[in-house]
């Protein structure tokens, strides 16, 4: 949203030239310890360590800095800290290095952009902004939009600003341009009709309009003493870790941050993560070496299925979904709505296109739109909870569950196992008989005659998975390293990998689909489905009918239709149906026949671009135009990493920017794609090159971040009194559903989930291994050794924890770790907030057993991409013995 | 440099500090053997001319060379030992975050088992922090120790602390339970580290009751267990389970005299850092002759479960072998005495066999 | 090479040690150890006692295996592994040093994952339970997969919409939902969510949003 | 100031094999002991007890031996404690090693106890061969087997005082200790065993006994307050360990002291004696329970005492 493209922006082993770090959100050494390898190395070089956190973790034992901040206050504290480095830095002359900063901001964000004169701020509007619509609950962005020159073809930045004709006269961009384009020769001519005016900016940073003062309003009133009584992080503490990050940034030195889902997991988890993106674009932290925002992810792949999504919202490549709720009736509707034509997306016809031609081979031509009308489209949100909650309601007769354990992982479990029960079939592939497994014959609501296991019809297949290195293919690590494991041995039994099961379910759909006429049935039926592995891929092994994943891999990097000679990377792709390429982003992890660069194995000391392959082009810092000035050359020595050597770009890294298109290059306004931008316009998937820290386009929840209760709070909203919790959160209103009203003096508690290194996730993958199981024996709940007096609570006692939806039993872990906050309940009177928090990885198998946690999480999430709130609810406790 | 912070000066790379020697071991190890991947390719560099040299991160020892599979893992560059050359463990408290990975790396690779009640399930929880190992014995043999230092009079805990501490077996070079093992099982390596030989274990539980640290304890097969210093890595060249696990270089494996040198400089560091709390424990040869396994702790040793002052049970010979002799000389002469007096009479009585007796 | 095991020595090896601050400094103390024993060796009788340094061979337990490289299959810090297999066995999974990524390391749960592969409480065979049924009962891979392509089939062809009630194409199935992937290949999630979307099943999701 | 015991101490759980043999030990050592000396200085009258005692030393060694052994944790192992398994048969000894010189004392004792019964045995209703009277050979052999009880009944203290358990490895005095103790349940075993005992020979051992039970008080007296707080926890803190302290000073040290004073308490010698044998043992297997309990506690289970 920020930067362009949704993923890690650096490289673990990069945190190591880090002068200081700022984990937030993440309990980065119990939950990553290998990655926070990389900070001991910074620590140990001098670099500061500063941790945020409602608790104080075993991340914070190490931090030279920790700060307490009551859960899901992240965005006041981040604010506090944006509005302090404008305060203090960018509009500060005396501060060392001033110049730099302004000069990143100036040309390298789009804080000089000027926003359309219809924009109202919160400020303006009392915690919402402009174009908000009540009954939906959702905004419209077409006053969030930048101001735009109707000249074309002038230098945009002398040009007067005249506001272009989107609000009056004949469109002469855009969709409808677009569509009445000619694209029967190619995609070129729509895309160069969606091309709009250039915004208007002003490099002084004055102009009111401009998003720099419009950021420095809105954040004004997020002081310090706000932070103090909105966060209960002491006043001191926050301007301790403003001062130290400030103070380690600047071209000799740069900080980078690190956060997890204890950031997604909040209504408002999408714009804590932008808010982070604006402070380390004010401090120049990006594109930079030790500079970036880690996005710590929690599963081996979930980086790749997320590029490859195993997810309804996008197809691969971050491609969206075609879609009823938009216009994408045809391939040219379609792409007529989604390209954007200034950045590198103006490419994306050749990707989709070869999209297409991967899904349906030789049947995809260009008068058939290259099968577009064959492929699904989606009609509404069918993530996990509104599918779990469409289940619950009978809506949904067959479900997989591969590798995932929704009746201990889900939000509001026992909503979950209760819908389990309304599916006609069910099938389970994993190592252990979890709870999902099982959930007709021994989950709570079986045992406490809620359900009865007579009358649960859903036909339960258990099939047993293999591990991982019982089969071979490629995992992308949180920092979009592709990497390839090979085959150690086979699967015991009938244990098999995913990938068999797949294969072979799909060999059997397609044989009962063979011979059908029917147009619903075509898609299945064209559907390119070969995949058998050569004789001598499975000459060493039992299993004999493994399908090929070096196969599917050439498949997903693409290839020339015509000689199956793989593509050499995207720049590759064709829009003419010449070329297939099932996922673009992917291309070149396999550029030639039989060099698969994922299992490239030659590391060294830092960059280490012979180990594996990075998307995308195996770049390993993105967006490292920035780390070289406007000029071209390294900002400084010290942080040197890609820079202009008079013919060319070239560094440690590959450079993400066109390698010969020297910093002087001129935005061309008649150009597409990145000829519309100049060579000092880092950012080359936004549609203006430049990282955004205001926001026109792509959330539904504002443009800027803006502090919100979580959707249950113990105390109103301090910094917008008329608005507690976000506007624009989804929430299922059901009986089963319930939520606490805000400061619900029922549910006193601040409630935090979270993860310990001794466990992973829902459990499966740790609580049947008894190395694991015997480190941490049983569900806890941490308690403040305040709050435990107050209840009289000890240590090891049984606890009843409950909120709207459930109760559950933990023993207490009393812990002088956690503290009571002093808190403004948001009216002016300052209160003490307790804080306790359990870990979720328990279910009642295993060696391990362990109430479920998330019985007491709420089906609400955060609009912009459905995740739910599991690090910020309420609760309330007794002592039970 | 931040104002705020008077901050850890750099600390030399660590290729300096580990003057890489030639291995020496006659055995090997298998080295990986890469498994034919298509086409694997060298130097895919964004540009083929010379680049200015990177900055190092961590261990490589030269940019562009692969890392050699042997002997590497933390801390840093390849460690390079010998046979005949003391090794040992530099256990940094001050780095450990407590994630348990050398527990659970050591049963891993000694294929110990898991502390599970008779039910197969596990124990209780301990309360005791997130420590539920709580000490090490015959089947574990790292234990991480949790310390919590906190203020519970203020409310913001200032100061307050969350130390942690991976402990192991000390290698002493001054053992007790070596000094005392009545069948030899437990002997000297070559490494200078402590071996408990299990196949000549008779199980006596003297070394159990020698050991000042409480690190040894009986196994399930009636003999004694403790750590190994993994002597089967170590005679391939190899880097013990628990270092190589560790991810903060908490633990550090190494050539004595080298890991001793980055302990103090570690030391330095902290010490300038205004963390004056911070000590070694059992570096020098005061302690024991020195440990071969050494910690640097910020509080004071009990708090990790570490005596102030061990003792090797041996100091006792000497006392309670002089006293006990006195006690035997006593009762040889007591009874001698009560003996002979008697026999006088009885010798008046019998009046035969006085010479006899008389000769001794 | 030494003998395959020794005890330390007896008598022959006995080595006196001083009982506090030895004079010697430790290198010189450990060749007195092995040296110098019979002159002091009266005084080990009431003193401290160490052995002299012995070899003694143990036998690496992957001596001979064959080293795979791997990846972690936990979190998403992508650490290397290597997996050593002994006559086509799995028998060690450790760090692997070359990645540049963990250089070794592992976390406990990386460091567990040789038990997740071997593990008593892993089912390794084909369970079904059939609707209304309280127990599991064992049936063919063969069979299950068959019988999971039928229902695939029966409820898809049951449930698809081929447009809307605007006349939009809609050409899909909501009655099917796909749960799962953050933890498998890319291979599996590419090829799966293509294959569902082959089907027209759209409800496809992982981990992401967990 | 560092605690007077180690915090990290484990206690080995030595349970009931281990205090019955250290009693047994003792008993052993003594029996040996007594008739050595009452060989080296006693009369004719003493001959009879001498024999009797050395038909009795040997199988009480063996089964002494035996209660050490079942205790191991490998007991078909117990050789590894005499030869070096790898380079048999070199002896394996460490004198420097309580257990390891404990393993040769038995060894010792059990050879010169096995000459002294097989001599005893063969010798039934005639007279003795090495043991005669007037015989140089009996005599060494009396003398070094003396040694030796005293040194396995001693031993046993030496043992416990090197290692760093509280109590055991607290106070050295606890050899000495082990030592009056071991001889004097020795010679109560004698006096116990020998119904029929000469009057000379039973005073002879009763003033013996009287002596070594004198020192034995104020050794434990001495035993005890050096213990210091480690006393106050692992004594006094357990009350069973107290009980068994008591029985010991009462019912094994100043009963028997009466009686041996008083006989006519019990209405005559002969009784009196058997009395004051019987509760000098039941003080002698209690002193070894409430020392060995010291730092392991004492469980009702009787696993770990």
């Amino acid at each position: 949203m920020s930067f362009g493209r949704g993923a890690a922006t650096t490289f673990q082993q990069d945190i190591a030239n880090s002068d200081a770090i700022l984990i937030m959100g993440s309990d980065m050494a119990e939950c990553h310890p290998v990655a926070f390898r990389w900070v001991a190395k910074a620590k140990e070089r001098g670099g500061k360590l500063i941790h945020v956190d409602p608790r104080f973790t075993r991340t914070s034992a190490l931090a030279n800095l920790y700060a307490p901040i009551r859960a899901g206050s992240d965005i006041v504290f981040l604010g506090g800290l944006i509005s302090w480095v404008i305060q203090n830095v960018l509009e500060n002359p005396s501060f060392p290095n001033y110049d730099f900063y302004r000069q990143f901001v100036t040309t390298y964000t789009n804080a000089p952009t000027i926003v359309g004169d219809q924009f109202r701020d919160t400020e303006d509007l009392e915690g919402l902004f402009s174009g908000y619509d009540p009954q939906k609950r959702s905004y419209d962005n077409a006053t969030w939009q930048y101001d735009r020159t109707v000249i074309r073809g002038t230098d945009p930045r002398a040009a007067d600003s005249e506001r272009s004709g989107q609000q009056g006269g004949p469109q002469q961009y855009g969709f409808d341009a677009g569509m009445a384009a000619d694209t029967s020769k190619g995609f070129d001519p729509l895309v160069r009709a969606l091309v709009p005016p250039r915004e208007t900016r002003d490099e002084s940073l004055q102009n009111p309009r401009c998003v720099f003062q419009i950021l420095k309003r809105h954040y004004a009133r997020y002081t310090p003493e706000v932070v103090e009584k909105a966060t209960g992080c002491p006043r001191d503490v926050f301007l301790q870790v403003a001062r130290t990050f400030a103070e380690n940034s600047g071209p000799e030195r740069t900080g980078s941050m690190a956060y997890a889902v204890a950031w997604t997991q909040h209504t408002t988890g999408v714009q804590m993560i932008r808010a982070a993106g604006i402070l380390q674009q004010l401090l120049g932290n990006i594109g930079r070496p030790g500079g970036g925002i880690l996005a710590l992810r929690g599963h081996a792949t979930i980086q790749g299925s997320t590029d490859n999504p195993t997810l309804y919202h996008s197809i691969t490549g971050y491609m969206s979904q075609p879609t009823v709720l938009k216009r994408h009736e045809t391939l040219k509707e379609y792409l007529a709505t989604e390209v954007q034509p200034t950045a590198y997306w103006a490419n994306q016809p050749k990707f989709m296109v070869s999209y297409l031609k991967a899904m349906y081979g030789d049947t995809a031509t260009r008068e058939n739109d290259f099968g577009y009308a064959w492929h699904p489209r989606i009609v509404g949100d069918h993530s996990h909870i509104p599918m779990m909650v469409a289940m619950a309601d009978g809506k949904v007769q067959g479900m997989f569950a591969i590798g995932q354990n929704p009746a201990v992982g889900g939000q509001n479990a026992g909503l979950q196992r209760r819908a389990l029960a309304r599916l006609n079939w069910l099938v389970v592939r994993d190592y252990f008989e979890h709870e999902t497994a099982s959930f007709w014959k021994d989950s709570p609501e079986v045992r406490s005659g809620q359900l009865k296991t007579a009358d649960i019809q859903t036909e339960v297949f258990f099939l047993p998975a293999a591990h991982p290195a019982e089969g071979e293919g490629t995992f992308t690590n949180t920092q979009r390293l592709i990497q390839f494991k090979e085959k150690a041995a086979d699967p015991p039994d009938d244990a098999r990998t995913d990938l068999w099961f797949t294969y072979q379910l799909g060999k059997r759909l397609k044989e009962l689909y063979a011979n059908s006429t029917a147009p619903r049935d075509q898609g299945i039926r064209n559907l390119t489905w070969d995949y058998e592995p050569t004789a001598e891929e499975v000459a060493p092994w039992r299993i004999k009918d493994d399908p090929s994943s070096v196969k599917i891999l050439k498949e997903i990097n693409g290839y020339r239709v015509a000689d199956r000679v793989p593509l050499a990377g995207f720049g590759e792709a064709k829009d003419d149906g010449s070329t297939v390429c099932g996922n673009w982003i992917y291309s070149g992890v396999y550029p030639q026949e039989g060099r698969n660069l994922a299992a490239n194995r030659n590391p060294d000391g830092y960059v280490s671009l012979g180990w594996g392959f990075a998307w995308p082009a195996n770049r390993r810092i993105m967006y490292n135009r920035a780390s070289a000035r406007p000029d071209g050359q390294p900002w400084s020595d010290r942080k040197r990493y890609v820079w202009w050597d008079g013919q060319r770009w070239t560094g440690y890294d590959v450079p993400d920017f066109a390698v010969t298109k020297a910093p002087t290059t001129p935005a061309k306004d008649d150009g597409i794609g990145l000829d519309w931008q100049s060579g000092t316009d880092p950012f080359i998937m936004k549609a203006d090159g430049r990282a955004w820290m205001f926001a026109p386009t792509g959330l539904v929840d504002g443009p800027l971040p803006t502090h919100y209760e979580a959707a249950e709070s113990p105390v109103h909203n301090l910094l917008y009194p008329k608005q507690d919790s976000s506007p624009a959160y989804k929430y299922f209103a059901r009986d089963d559903n319930p939520l606490a009203p805000i400061a619900d003096a029922r549910f006193p508690y601040v409630l935090t989930t979270y993860r310990l290194t001794e466990h992973y996730l829902s459990g499966v993958m740790s609580r049947w291994l008894p190395w694991l199981a015997e480190l941490q024996p049983e569900l806890f709940i941490e308690i403040s050794v305040e709050l435990a007096r107050e209840k009289g609570i000890a240590n090891l006692d049984r606890v009843r924890v409950s909120s709207p939806r459930a109760s559950i039993e933990a023993k207490a872990l009393v812990t002088g770790r956690l503290r009571p906050f002093s808190i403004d309940d948001g009216q002016g009177t300052m209160r003490t907030v307790h804080q306790v928090g359990l870990p979720w990885h328990w279910g009642y198998k295993g060696l391990s057993t362990g109430s479920v946690v998330n019985d007491l999480t709420s089906l609400v999430m955060d609009p912009n991409v459905s995740m739910h709130e599991g690090k910020a609810l309420v609760c309330n406790l007794e002592r039970i013995g | 440099m931040s104002s705020l912070f008077p901050g850890l000066p750099p600390l030399e790379p660590r290729a300096a500090q580990l003057q890489p020697t030639p291995p020496t071991l006659p055995n090997q190890p298998a080295p990986v053997t890469k498994e034919p991947t298509p086409g694997a390719v060298t130097g895919t560099g964004p540009s083929s001319q010379p680049l200015p040299p990177q900055p190092q991160v961590g261990t490589a020892p030269v940019p562009g060379q692969p890392v050699p599979f042997t002997g590497t893992g933390t801390p840093a560059s390849p460690v390079t030992f010998k046979r005949g050359e003391p090794v040992g463990f530099f256990t940094d408290a001050t780095l450990c975050i407590g994630c348990k990975a050398c527990e659970v790396a050591c049963k891993e690779w000694n294929q110990l088992p898991a502390e599970l009640g008779k039910d197969g399930q596990t124990l209780p929880m301990s309360g005791q922090s997130y420590d539920n190992t709580l000490h090490l014995s015959g089947t574990t043999y790292r234990h991480v120790a949790f310390v919590e230092n906190f203020d519970l009079s203020d409310p913001n805990r200032v100061g307050g602390q969350w130390s942690m501490m991976s402990d192991v077996c000390k290698h002493c070079v001054q053992a007790g339970c070596l000094e005392v093992c009545p069948t030899g099982a437990i002997m000297r390596t070559e490494f200078d580290t402590v071996y408990i030989q299990q196949d000549i274990c008779n199980g006596c539980r003297y070394c159990v009751t020698a050991c000042p640290f409480g690190v040894i304890e009986m196994t399930e097969q009636g003999v004694a267990g403790k750590c190994t210093f993994c002597y089967d890595r170590l005679q391939s060249g190899l880097t013990p389970a628990c270092a190589q696990a560790c991810p903060t270089a908490s633990i550090s494996f190494g050539p004595i005299d080298q890991i001793q040198q980055r302990a103090d400089a570690r030391l330095a560091s902290l010490h300038q850092e205004g963390r004056t709390k911070a000590q070694l424990y059992g570096r020098d040869p005061s302690m024991l002759g020195g440990l071969n396994a050494f910690f640097l702790i910020e509080d004071s040793p009990e708090k990790y479960g570490l005596p102030v002052a061990p003792q090797l049970p041996s100091r006792n010979n000497l006392p309670s072998g002089l006293l006990g002799l006195a006690a035997a000389v006593l009762t040889g002469l007591a009874s001698m005495l009560a003996f002979r007096k008697h026999r006088v009479e009885t010798v008046a009585a019998e009046g035969e066999e006085g010479g006899a007796a008389h000769a001794s | 090479m030494p003998e395959q095991h020794s005890q330390a020595p007896g008598i022959a090896g006995v080595a006196p040690s001083q009982p506090s601050a030895p004079p010697f400094s430790r290198r010189e103390f450990i060749r007195l150890s092995g040296g110098v024993s019979g002159a002091l060796g009266t005084v080990a009788a009431l003193g401290a006692g160490v052995a002299a340094p012995v070899a003694q061979a143990a036998t690496l337990r992957i001596q001979d295996a064959r080293a795979i490289p791997t990846i972690c299959p936990y979190c998403a810090v992508g650490c290397g592994q290597v997996a050593h297999v002994v006559d086509g066995r799995v028998v060690n999974i450790e760090g692997n040093p070359d990645s540049p990524i963990n250089q070794g390391n592992l976390c406990p749960k990386g460091a567990a994952s040789y038990q997740l592969m071997v593990n008593a409480n892993r089912w390794t065979t084909v369970k079904y339970r059939a609707p209304g049924s309280d127990r599991w009962e064992d049936r063919p891979l063969d069979w299950a997969m068959e019988r999971v392509a039928q229902l695939v089939k029966q409820t898809r062809d049951e449930t698809f919409v081929e447009k809307g009630p605007d006349g939009k194409t809609v050409m899909n199935t909501t009655a099917i939902f796909s749960l799962g992937g953050a933890t498998i290949e890319n291979e599996w999630n590419y090829t799966h969510a293509k294959l569902m979307r082959g089907l027209g099943i759209v409800a496809i999701e992982n981990q992401a949003r967990i | 100031m560092p605690p007077d015991f180690n915090p990290s101490f484990v206690p080995p759980q030595w349970a009931w094999w281990v205090v019955l043999y250290f009693f047994l030990g003792g008993i052993t050592g003594g029996t040996y002991f007594a008739a050595a000396w009452l060989d080296l200085f006693g009369d004719r009258g003493d001959r009879g007890i001498v024999r009797m005692a050395h038909l009795l030393a040997f199988p009480l060694i063996l089964l002494s031996a035996g209660l050490l052994i079942v205790d191991l944790g490998r007991p078909e192992r117990f050789l590894n404690m005499i030869v070096q398994s790898e380079r048999f048969p070199l002896p394996m000894f460490k004198p420097y090693s309580p257990m390891s010189a404990g393993s040769l004392i038995l060894a010792l004792f059990g050879a010169i106890s096995f000459i002294s019964f097989l001599d005893a045995v063969f010798t039934r209703g005639r007279e003795r061969w090495l043991h005669r009277a007037g015989s140089v050979v009996g005599k060494v052999i009396s003398f070094v087997g003396g040694i030796a009880g005293l040194a396995l009944a001693g031993y046993t203290g030496w043992l416990l005082n090197v290692t760093n358990e509280p109590v055991w490895g607290t106070s050295p005095f606890i050899s000495a200790l082990f030592v009056f103790s071991g001889i004097s349940t020795g010679i109560a075993a004698i006096l116990i065993a020998a119904a029929r005992l000469p009057d000379s020979t039973r005073v002879k051992l009763e003033e013996a006994d009287n002596y070594l039970m004198g020192f034995e008080l104020l050794t434990l007296l001495v035993f005890l307050l050096t213990l210091g707080s480690v006393g106050v926890r692992f004594v006094v803190g357990q009350p069973l360990v107290v009980l068994l302290f008591a029985v010991t000073i009462i019912v094994g040290l100043l009963l028997p002291f009466l009686l041996h004073l008083r006989p006519r308490l019990l209405g005559g010698h002969r009784t009196a004696t058997a009395a004051a044998a019987a509760l000098a043992l039941v003080g002698g297997f209690a002193l070894r329970w409430a020392v060995l309990a010291g730092p392991q506690g004492i469980t009702l289970q009787g696993i770990s005492l």
